[in-house]
C-alpha cells in the first residue's frame, strides 16, 4: 500500500487529473472544437490500439497481423448490446462481453499459433484476423457486409480518458513486472529464456490475450464513436495502421506508441484537405522516418515514466561511463 | 467428376498466377530475408506498364512483355535502393514498414497518375478454348500455368545450381561474409530485385490478359495471397511458393465451387494455420531446430 | 451573426483513395463539373459555388471527422457524398446533430436515410435504394423475359448485392419463378470459374441476375459467355460502365444482357446528351450512373440553396420540397423517407451497345 | 543413488548418431569435465541433458532430495525447475537487457504474484520485487558483477559475458550447471581467472558442475572426474591423470605431448 | 606486403584502434596478441574494408586500399577468415568451398584445391553434402579456413583460428597455418591461443586496448616476462 501511494506514483496521479480538466476546459470553452474532438477520440482509441500491440510485438516479440480482429470482437459487442440498451450500462456490458469472446477466441488460437515463428506466425495470424473478420461477415447478428448502424453515440472525453489512462497504465505494470520481464527475455533470446527457466508458452499467450483484451476495448470505444460498425474496418488495413504505430514509436515502448499516435494523428489531420496527395504524403513519411529511425520515435526506451510518472524504473537506462582508455 | 476435373483446371490456372507472383515474393525473401509488402503493387505497375505498352504504342505483346518485364526490373532495383537498403542493417519490422510504405506509394502513386478507373487489357491474344474429353481448357490457363512451372524450373536450376545462386544465397546468409569472399552484395541484391520484379511483371500482364481488369489496388489481394502461398509451401523456397500456389488455388475453387464461398478465405486461412501447426515452416520447409 | 460570405460552400465527404474511389471519383468530377457550369452562370445568387472537398477513403472514422470538419469548421451549406452506403451510415448522425444536411447521390442502402426507425431529417438520396431496384428485374425477368427459373450471383462483401438479392428473390417467386441459387464471391475476386462451373451444372436456367457493380460484373459477364453459359443476363445500376465492355473481354460478349439504370444515353433529352457532352468534354471520359447521379444532386441541391439561401435548415426544407426536378436521371420528388420518387429504365445490350430502353415501374 | 545418471543415451540426426549409448552418471557436488574432439557430440549430449532436443534412446534421471525426477520428459523449462542450469557454446545471453535484469529474468521463479498483482500492483507487488531486486544485487555482489549491474550485457568485455552468463544460470536457483566452453575465445590469464570463479562459485554455492572445454589447462586443472566422448561414443572416462594417459583419448583427441 | 599507418578506428564513441601501425613482410607469419576488445577483430576487419577507419592509410602490396571496396581484395589475393567462423549456412560444404573461389576462373585449378582441401581434412569429404550449420564447431573452423584457402590467397588474415578447437586440431591448425605459409602465403594471425601464435611467427604485436604496446619477434615475445605473464599464463 505504501508504494501504490508513494510519491512518486501520487505525483503522476496528481498531473494525471491536472490533464483531464485541462483538456475539458479547452474543450468547454470550445479551444478544442467538435472537430479536434474527433481527433482527439481517434488518437485515444488508437493509443489503446498500439499500446496492446505493442504488448505482444514489442515487449513479447511475437509479430502479429491481426490485431484488427480483435478490435472487431469489441466493436460488435458493443454494437449489438447497444442496439437494445443504447446506454452506457449497454456499452460497458457489450465491452466486458466483447472482452470475455476476445479472452475465448485468443486462447484458442493463441494455444496453437504461437508455437510458429517470425514470419510464420505473422502470416498464421494475418489468417486468424481474416477468419475473425469472414465470420462476422457471414454471421446474422452482426447484419453481415452491412454491419451494424446507427450506434448510440456514447464517447466523450472523460469517457476516453478513463480507458486510455487504465489501457496505458495497465499495459506498464504488465511491461514493468516479472510477467513483463519473462516477456522481454521470450523477445530477446527464446531458447535462453526457456533455458532460465521461463515457460515461454505461457508467456507468450498471456500477453497475446492481454492485448487481445485491450484491442476488444478499444473496438467497443470505436463503435460508440463512429456510428457504424461494418467487417471492411478491421481487416488487415487496420491491423497494419496499428502496427505502423508501434513501429513508428517503437517497439517495446508504449509512450512511443503513444507519442507516434499522437504524432499520426496530427499528420492525418493536416492532410485531410489533400486527397489525392493524402496517402502519398503519409507513405512518404512513413518511409523517411523508417529510413532515418528504423528504431522508432522513441527505440525501445521509455520517455520519462520514471521521472515523471513514478514507475520504478525496472529496466535501468543508466548509461554505462565511458570507459577511458 | 466431370464437374471437379474442370473445377481443379479452374483451380490450377488461378494457382499459376498465385504461384507466379509468390516465386518473385520468395526469391526477394530468400535473399534478404525482407517481406517486401510492395510485391504486389510492383506486380500492379508491371501490368500497367504492359497494358501501356500495347494500347499507347501498340506492340506486339511479346514485345510488351520485354519492355514491362524490364521496365518494372528497373522499377523494383530503384525501390530497393532507395527505400529498403539504407534499412539493410535494422530490425526486419522496420523493413517491413519501409515495405508497407512503399506499397502505400506504389497504389496511390498510381491512383494519382492512372486514375481510379479500371482499365481492361487489350485482348490481343485471341482469348482461344478447346475441348479435352469434355472440359474446357482455355488456351491463357494453359499459358499461365505453364509460364509458372517453367519459370519455378528455370528460377529454382538458377538458385541452386548456378554460380549467382551460390552468392544469392550466401549474400542471404552473411553479408559481410560473402564480401570477404568477393561476392559484391549490392549486386547481387539487386539482380535478385531485378528478377523478382521483373517476374512480377510478367505475371501482371498475364493476370491482364486472363482477367481483363488492370486498376491501381489490383495488387493488394492477390500480393497477399502469394504471400500466403510462399508461406505454404516454405517462405524462400522457390518449388514451394509454386506448391503453394497452386495448394490455395485449389482450395478456393474447390471451397467456392463445392462449400460456401464466403467462407472461401476463412477455408484457405485454417489450412494453412493447420498445415503450419504439422510443419512450422510450411510444406517444403525444413524444421530445422536452431543448433545452440 | 457571422459574417456574410462571399462564396457559397458546399462539402463533399467522398471516397476517393483506396479501393473504392471508383466510386467516388466519378462524383467528384460530376460535382466539379455541376460547379463549373453553375458558377460560368454567375453562380447562385451571384455568388459563386465553392467546394470543400475531403477524401474518407471508405472509412467511417474518417467519414465521420469529414462531415464533422465541414459541419463545424468549414461553416458549410450542405454537404455531398458519400458515394456509397457505409460512410453515408456515419455521415448521417454527425449531420443530425450539426444541422446540416447529407445528400448522397448513390447511397442505396435502405437505411442511409434513417435514424433508427424514424427518418433522418438531414440525409437523402438521388438514387433508387436496393429493394426498388431488385423489384423492378424481378418484374422485367418475368413479365419481359418471361423467365421461370433464375440463377443469382453476387459478392457478399457488399450488402448492395445481398438486398438486391434478397428482394428479386422474394419477387421473382412470387411471380412464379425459381432462383435455383444465390453465389456469392467477394469483392476481391476475379476468377469466378468456379462459381460458374457450378452454376452451370445446375442444367438449364433462363436468366443469371448479376446483383454488381461492372468491375467484377463485366469480368463475370465475359467469363460467363466464354464457358459458353448464354442465357439473358440481368443487372442493376451498377451496369452503368463504361467500362463493362472491355472487362467482359470485349463487346462481342455483351449480348442478351439488361440491367436497370436512372438513365439511358439513349435518352433523346437535350438534359441528358448535353450532360454526356459537357462530361465528356470535361474528363474525357463517358458518364457512368454513378456521375449522372452525382449531376442532379449537385444541381438539386444547387435549386434548393437558390430558392433558400445559405441557411442550412432552410437548404434542407427547400430539399425537402423538390418536387418533380427534371434530372438527367429521370424527375424527382422525395417521399416521406427522404428517398427520390423516380421510375427507371431497363436497357438493353447488343454487342456491347445500348439498343433499347424500357422504363419501368415498380 | 548418483545425482544425475544417464542411461544408455542416444540422439540421431537423421542418419547421423551424434550420441551413442552413453552412460554417465554424477555425484552430488562434482566437479566433472567433458571432452572429446570437435562434433564428438558434447554440445548434444548437453541439448539433450537440458531438454532442447528430446533423446532418441536412453533417458536422464535426477536424484533430487531423495525422489528421482526424469528429465528427459520434461520441457527445457521445467528442467531449469528442478535446478538444472546451462550456458551455451555461443553466448545467449539477453543482450539489450542490463546484467541486473538478466539476472532478474533468471530469478523469475521467485515472483509472488500473478497477473493481477502485475496489472494492479495490489498484494505482495511492490514487496516482491524489492525482494527481487535486493536478491539481485546480493547475488551480482557474489559474483563479483554488481558494480556493472546497469551495463547493457552487449556492452560488457567477452570474459564477462562468459561471467555473467554462468552467474545468470546460478541465478535460477540451479544447484546442477552444464557449462558448454566456458573459457572458449579467452587468454591465458582470462582462463585462470575464470577457473577460480568457477572453483569459487562451487565452494560457495554448493553447485554440482559439468563443463565442456578444449583448454587442458583448466579441464585438467579443477575437473574431478572427465568423461571423454568420440563420435558420439564415451570412450574413456576416470580421473585427469587417467584420461591423460588413455591411449584413445591421446589418439582422438589430445595428441602425443611434444 | 602489408603496410597500416596511424590507424584510428571509431564505433560511434569507442575509440576501438589508436594510431596503430603494423607491418606484414611478405613470406612472413606476423602474429596479432592481445586480450579480449583489444580492437585485433577490429584491425583485421578494417584491413579487409569492412570497416571504414577515421584516419590512417593502409597499403597492400604497394597499393592504398582504404577505398577499395571488400569484395575487390580477395581478387587482388588478399582473403580473410573471419572470427566466428561466418560459414554460410543452408549451404552445403561442398558449395561454401566454391564460394571461397568465387572470384576464380580456372576450373582445372580449382578441382585441384578442392581435393588438396578434402586430403587435408577428411572429415569436411565425408561430410561435403551435408547443410554446413549443422557441422561441430571445430568442423566449422576447419570449413572456414578451407573457403579461404580457395580463394589462393597471398595475404591471408586469419582471425582466432584455434578457437574452440579440440587440442589436436589446434595443433593441426598451426601446422597447416605453418605449411600455407611455407607454399607461400603471407600470413597475419590473430590469437588467444598466443603460446602457439608467437611459436609459429616470424613477427608479432601485442596489442592492448586499441594500441600497440610492443612488437617484436615471435621468440623475443615468447620469451618477455611480461608476455609470459598475461598471455602465456606462466
Ligand atoms: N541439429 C543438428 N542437425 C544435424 N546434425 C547435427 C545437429 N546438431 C549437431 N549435429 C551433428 O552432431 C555432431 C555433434 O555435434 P556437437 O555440436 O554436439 O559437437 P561437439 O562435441 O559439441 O563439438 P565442438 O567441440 O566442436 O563444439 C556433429 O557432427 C554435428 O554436425
Ligand atoms: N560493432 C561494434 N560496435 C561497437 N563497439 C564495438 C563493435 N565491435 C567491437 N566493438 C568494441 O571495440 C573494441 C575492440 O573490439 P574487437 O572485437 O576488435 O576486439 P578483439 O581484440 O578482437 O577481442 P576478442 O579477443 O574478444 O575477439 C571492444 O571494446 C568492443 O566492445
Ligand atoms: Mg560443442
Ligand atoms: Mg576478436
Amino acid at each position: 500500500m505504501k508504494n501504490l501511494f508513494s510519491k512518486k506514483n501520487l505525483i503522476w496521479l496528481g498531473l494525471l487529473i491536472v490533464f483531464f480538466f485541462l483538456v475539458q476546459f479547452l474543450i468547454d470553452i470550445r479551444v478544442i472544437t467538435p472537430y479536434y474532438r474527433t481527433i482527439v477520440y481517434w488518437v485515444g482509441i488508437f493509443i489503446i490500439l498500439g499500446v496492446s500491440l505493442n504488448i505482444i510485438i514489442g515487449i513479447t516479440g511475437q509479430l502479429s497481423l491481426g490485431h484488427a480482429g480483435f478490435m472487431s470482437i469489441g466493436a460488435y459487442s458493443a454494437a449489438i448490446v447497444m442496439q437494445n440498451m443504447p446506454d452506457m450500462t449497454g456499452l460497458l456490458l457489450g465491452m466486458l462481453i466483447g472482452g470475455l469472446v476476445s479472452i475465448l477466441v485468443s486462447f484458442v488460437v493463441a494455444i496453437p499459433t504461437l508455437r510458429l515463428k517470425g514470419d510464420y506466425l505473422a502470416i498464421a495470424t494475418l489468417g486468424v484476423g481474416e477468419i475473425i473478420r469472414i465470420v462476422i461477415l457471414n454471421l446474422e447478428i452482426t447484419n453481415g457486409a452491412s454491419g451494424i448502424s446507427n450506434i448510440k453515440n456514447l464517447i466523450s472525453w472523460p469517457l476516453l480518458f478513463v480507458f486510455v489512462v487504465l489501457a496505458v497504465v495497465l499495459s506498464a505494470n504488465f511491461k514493468n513486472s516479472a510477467i513483463g520481464r519473462a516477456c522481454i527475455s521470450i523477445k530477446e533470446d527464446e531458447i535462453a529464456s526457456e533455458a532460465m527457466g521461463i515457460h515461454t508458452t505461457k508467456y507468450k499467450v498471456i500477453a497475446f490475450i492481454f492485448g487481445a483484451v485491450l484491442a476488444s476495448v478499444a473496438g467497443s470505444l470505436y463503435a460508440t464513436t463512429y456510428y457504424v460498425v461494418k467487417p471492411e474496418t478491421f481487416g488487415i488495413a487496420t491491423s497494419i495502421n496499428i502496427l505502423i504505430i508501434v513501429v513508428f514509436g517503437g517497439m517495446g515502448s508504449l509512450t512511443g506508441s503513444v507519442i507516434a499516435t499522437g504524432f499520426i494523428g496530427i499528420i492525418n489531420m493536416f492532410l485531410q484537405s489533400f486527397a489525392e496527395v493524402r496517402l502519398i504524403t503519409y507513405a512518404l513519411v512513413l518511409i523517411v522516418v523508417m529510413i532515418f529511425r528504423p528504431q522508432g520515435l522513441l527505440g525501445s526506451k521509455e520517455f520519462g515514466l520514471d521521472k515523471i510518472l513514478g514507475f520504478k524504473p525496472p529496466f535501468s537506462k543508466k548509461l554505462r561511463k565511458e570507459k577511458s582508455t | 467428376m466431370q464437374q471437379f476435373l474442370q473445377q481443379t483446371i479452374n483451380g490450377l490456372s488461378i494457382g499459376g498466377v498465385y504461384a507466379l507472383i509468390a516465386l518473385g515474393y520468395t526469391m526477394v525473401y530468400g535473399i534478404i530475408k525482407l517481406i517486401n509488402f510492395a510485391h504486389g503493387d510492383i506486380f500492379m505497375f508491371g501490368a500497367y506498364v504492359g497494358m501501356i505498352a500495347v494500347m499507347n504504342f501498340n506492340m506486339p505483346i511479346y514485345l510488351a512483355f520485354i519492355i514491362a518485364m524490364a521496365v518494372t526490373a528497373l522499377f523494383g532495383v530503384i525501390i530497393e535502393r532507395v527505400a529498403y537498403k539504407p534499412l539493410r542493417k535494422s530490425s526486419r519490422t522496420a523493413a517491413l514498414i519501409t515495405a508497407i510504405g512503399v506499397s502505400f506509394l506504389i497504389q496511390n502513386g498510381m491512383l494519382m497518375i492512372m486514375g481510379a478507373n479500371i482499365y481492361a487489357f487489350p485482348q490481343v491474344i485471341p482469348n482461344r478454348f478447346f475441348t479435352v474429353f469434355g472440359l474446357r481448357l482455355n488456351m491463357l490457363q494453359l499459358v499461365i500455368f505453364a509460364t509458372s512451372i517453367a519459370l519455378m524450373i528455370i528460377l529454382q536450376f538458377v538458385v541452386s545450381k548456378t554460380k549467382l545462386g551460390r552468392a544469392m544465397r550466401s549474400v542471404a546468409v552473411d553479408k559481410d561474409a560473402a564480401a570477404l569472399m568477393g561476392v559484391n552484395v549490392d549486386n547481387v541484391i539487386t539482380i535478385t530485385f531485378a528478377i523478382g520484379s521483373a517476374l512480377a511483371a510478367a505475371a501482371g500482364i498475364m493476370v491482364g490478359l486472363y482477367y481483363i481488369k488492370v486498376f491501381p489496388f489490383m495488387g493488394f489481394t492477390p500480393g497477399l495471397k502469394a504471400f500466403v502461398a510462399a508461406v505454404f509451401g516454405g517462405i524462400g523456397i522457390i518449388p514451394g511458393a509454386m506448391i503453394g500456389g497452386f495448394a490455395i488455388g485449389l482450395i478456393e475453387t474447390y471451397v467456392a465451387g463445392y462449400g460456401s464461398t464466403l467462407y472461401k478465405d476463412a477455408v484457405v486461412f485454417i489450412i494453412l494455420i493447420l498445415i503450419l501447426l504439422v510443419k512450422p515452416s510450411g510444406l517444403l520447409g525444413k524444421n530445422v531446430k536452431e543448433k545452440v | 451573426g457571422p459574417k456574410e460570405a462571399e462564396t457559397i460552400k458546399i462539402g463533399v465527404n467522398l471516397e476517393l483513395t483506396g479501393e473504392v474511389s471508383v466510386y467516388g471519383v466519378p462524383e467528384k468530377l460530376a460535382f466539379q463539373l455541376a460547379v463549373k457550369e453553375i458558377n460560368a452562370k454567375g453562380g447562385i445568387d451571384g455568388k459563386q459555388v465553392e467546394l470543400v472537398m475531403y477524401d474518407n477513403a471508405y472509412d467511417t472514422a474518417k467519414a465521420v471527422e469529414n462531415a464533422t470538419k465541414l459541419a463545424t469548421v468549414d461553416n458549410v451549406v450542405a454537404m455531398l457524398g458519400s458515394a456509397t452506403s457505409a460512410p453515408t451510415l456515419a455521415i448521417g448522425p454527425v449531420a443530425k446533430q450539426y444541422e446540416v444536411l447529407a445528400f448522397t447521390p448513390s447511397g442505396t442502402n435502405a437505411k442511409v436515410t434513417m435514424d433508427g426507425t424514424a427518418v433522418n431529417p438531414w440525409v437523402f438520396r438521388a438514387c433508387f435504394i436496393d429493394p426498388f431496384q431488385g423489384l423492378v428485374l424481378a418484374n422485367f425477368a418475368s413479365n419481359t423475359l418471361q423467365a421461370k427459373k433464375a440463377v443469382v450471383m453476387g459478392s457478399s462483401s457488399s450488402d448492395y448485392a445481398k438486398d438486391l438479392a434478397a428482394i428479386f428473390g422474394e419477387k421473382f417467386a412470387a411471380n412464379g419463378g425459381e432462383v435455383l441459387t444465390v453465389e456469392y464471391y467477394t469483392d476481391t475476386d476475379t476468377d469466378f470459374s468456379a462459381q460458374l462451373t457450378t452454376i452451370k451444372g445446375l442444367g438449364e436456367f433462363d436468366v443469371l441476375f448479376v446483383a454488381d457493380y461492372a468491375a467484377r460484373a463485366g469480368l463475370i459477364i465475359g467469363q460467363a459467355r466464354s464457358m459458353g453459359i448464354d442465357v439473358a443476363i440481368i443487372g442493376p445500376d451498377g451496369f452503368e460502365s463504361p467500362d463493362l465492355n472491355d472487362l467482359a473481354g470485349g463487346a462481342a460478349n455483351v449480348n442478351n444482357v439488361y440491367f436497370s439504370t436512372h438513365f439511358s444515353t439513349l435518352s433523346t433529352d437535350a438534359k441528358v446528351q448535353n450532360f454526356i457532352a459537357a462530361y465528356t468534354a470535361e474528363t474525357g471520359e463517358a458518364p457512368s450512373a454513378l456521375s449522372a447521379l452525382a449531376y442532379d444532386a449537385a444541381y438539386m441541391l444547387f435549386a434548393a440553396i437558390e430558392s433558400a439561401g445559405t441557411d442550412p435548415v432552410k437548404v434542407r426544407d427547400a430539399l425537402k420540397a423538390t418536387t418533380n426536378f427534371a434530372g438527367v436521371t429521370g424527375t424527382i420528388s422525395f417521399d416521406d423517407l427522404n428517398n427520390p420518387i423516380k421510375s427507371a429504365v431497363v436497357v438493353k445490350l447488343e454487342n456491347g451497345v445500348q439498343v433499347e430502353a424500357t422504363i419501368v415501374n415498380p | 543413488m548418483s545425482y544425475l545418471t544417464v542411461e544408455h543415451l542416444t540422439k540421431n540426426f537423421g542418419g547421423l548418431s551424434a550420441v551413442s549409448n552413453v552412460s554417465i552418471s554424477v555425484n552430488e557436488g562434482e566437479l566433472v569435465g567433458l571432452i572429446g574432439p570437435n562434433g564428438a557430440g558434447k554440445t548434444t549430449l548437453f541439448n539433450v541433458l537440458t531438454g532442447v532436443y528430446k533423446p532418441t534412446q536412453g533417458k536422464v534421471i535426477l536424484n533430487k532430495d531423495g525422489k528421482s525426477i526424469e528429465l528427459s520428459k520434461l520441457p527445457p523449462y521445467k528442467i531449469t525447475h528442478q535446478g538444472v542450469a546451462r550456458t551455451f557454446q555461443n553466448i545467449r545471453l539477453f543482450k539489450d537487457l542490463t546484467v541486473l535484469d538478466n539476472v532478474k529474468i533468471a530469478m523469475n521463479q521467485q515472483a509472488k504474484y500473478g497477473l493481477f498483482g502485475a496489472l494492479t500492483r495490489l498484494g505482495k507487488f511492490y514487496a516482491s520485487e524489492a525482494d527481487i531486486e535486493q536478491r539481485a544485487h546480493e547475488f551480482l555482489k557474489k559474483v563479483n558483477l554488481d558494480d556493472l549491474a546497469y551495463d547493457l550485457a552487449k556492452n560488457l568485455p567477452y570474459g564477462k559475458q562468459r561471467q555473467l552468463e554462468i552467474a545468470r544460470a546460478m541465478a535460477t536457483g540451479a544447484k546442477l550447471l552444464f557449462l558448454d566452453e566456458p573459457a572458449a575465445g579467452m587468454n591465458p590469464q582470462e582462463t585462470h581467472a575464470l577457473t577460480e570463479f568457477i572453483a569459487k562459485i562451487r565452494k560457495e554455492m554448493d553447485l554440482t558442475i559439468v563443463l565442456i572445454e578444449h583448454d587442458m589447462s583448466l579441464v585438467m586443472n579443477i575437473c574431478e572426474r572427465i568423461f571423454v566422448l568420440d563420435y558420439g561414443k564415451l570412450i574413456a572416462s576416470g580421473t585427469a591423470d587417467e584420461v591423460k594417459n588413455n591411449r584413445k583419448v591421446i589418439e582422438a583427441y589430445l595428441g602425443e605431448e611434444e | 606486403m602489408l603496410k597500416v599507418e596511424n590507424l584510428n578506428v571509431h564505433y560511434g564513441v569507442i575509440h576501438a584502434l589508436k594510431d596503430v601501425s603494423i607491418n606484414v613482410e611478405q613470406g612472413k607469419i606476423v602474429s596479432l596478441i592481445g586480450s579480449n576488445g583489444a580492437g585485433k577483430t577490429t584491425l583485421l576487419r578494417t584491413v579487409s574494408g569492412l570497416i571504414k577507419p577515421t584516419s590512417g592509410a593502409i597499403s597492400y602490396e604497394g597499393n592504398d586500399i582504404i577505398t577499395v571496396a571488400p569484395a575487390q581484395l580477395p581478387m587482388r589475393g588478399l582473403v580473410h577468415v573471419p572470427e566466428g567462423r561466418r560459414i554460410f549456412s543452408g549451404l552445403t560444404v561442398m558449395e561454401n568451398l566454391q564460394m571461397g573461389a568465387y572470384l576464380r576462373k580456372d576450373k582445372a585449378g580449382i578441382k585441384e584445391d578442392l581435393d588438396k582441401v578434402f586430403k587435408r581434412f577428411e572429415i569436411l569429404y565425408s561430410r561435403r553434402n551435408q547443410d554446413a550449420s549443422t557441422l561441430s564447431g571445430g568442423e566449422q573452423q576447419m570449413l572456414a579456413i578451407s573457403r579461404a584457402l580457395m580463394a589462393k590467397p597471398r595475404l591471408l588474415l586469419l582471425d582466432e583460428p584455434s578457437m574452440g578447437l579440440a587440442p589436436l586440431l589446434v595443433k593441426e591448425i598451426f601446422n597447416i597455418i605453418r605449411e600455407i605459409n611455407a607454399q607461400g602465403t603471407t600470413i597475419l594471425l590473430v590469437e588467444q591461443n598466443a603460446m602457439q601464435a608467437l611459436k609459429i611467427a616470424d613477427w608479432a604485436y601485442v596489442l592492448e586496448t586499441g594500441t600497440i604496446v610492443l612488437g617484436g619477434s615471435g621468440e623475443e615475445l615468447l620469451n618477455s616476462p611480461e608476455i609470459q605473464k598475461v598471455y602465456l599464463g606462466g
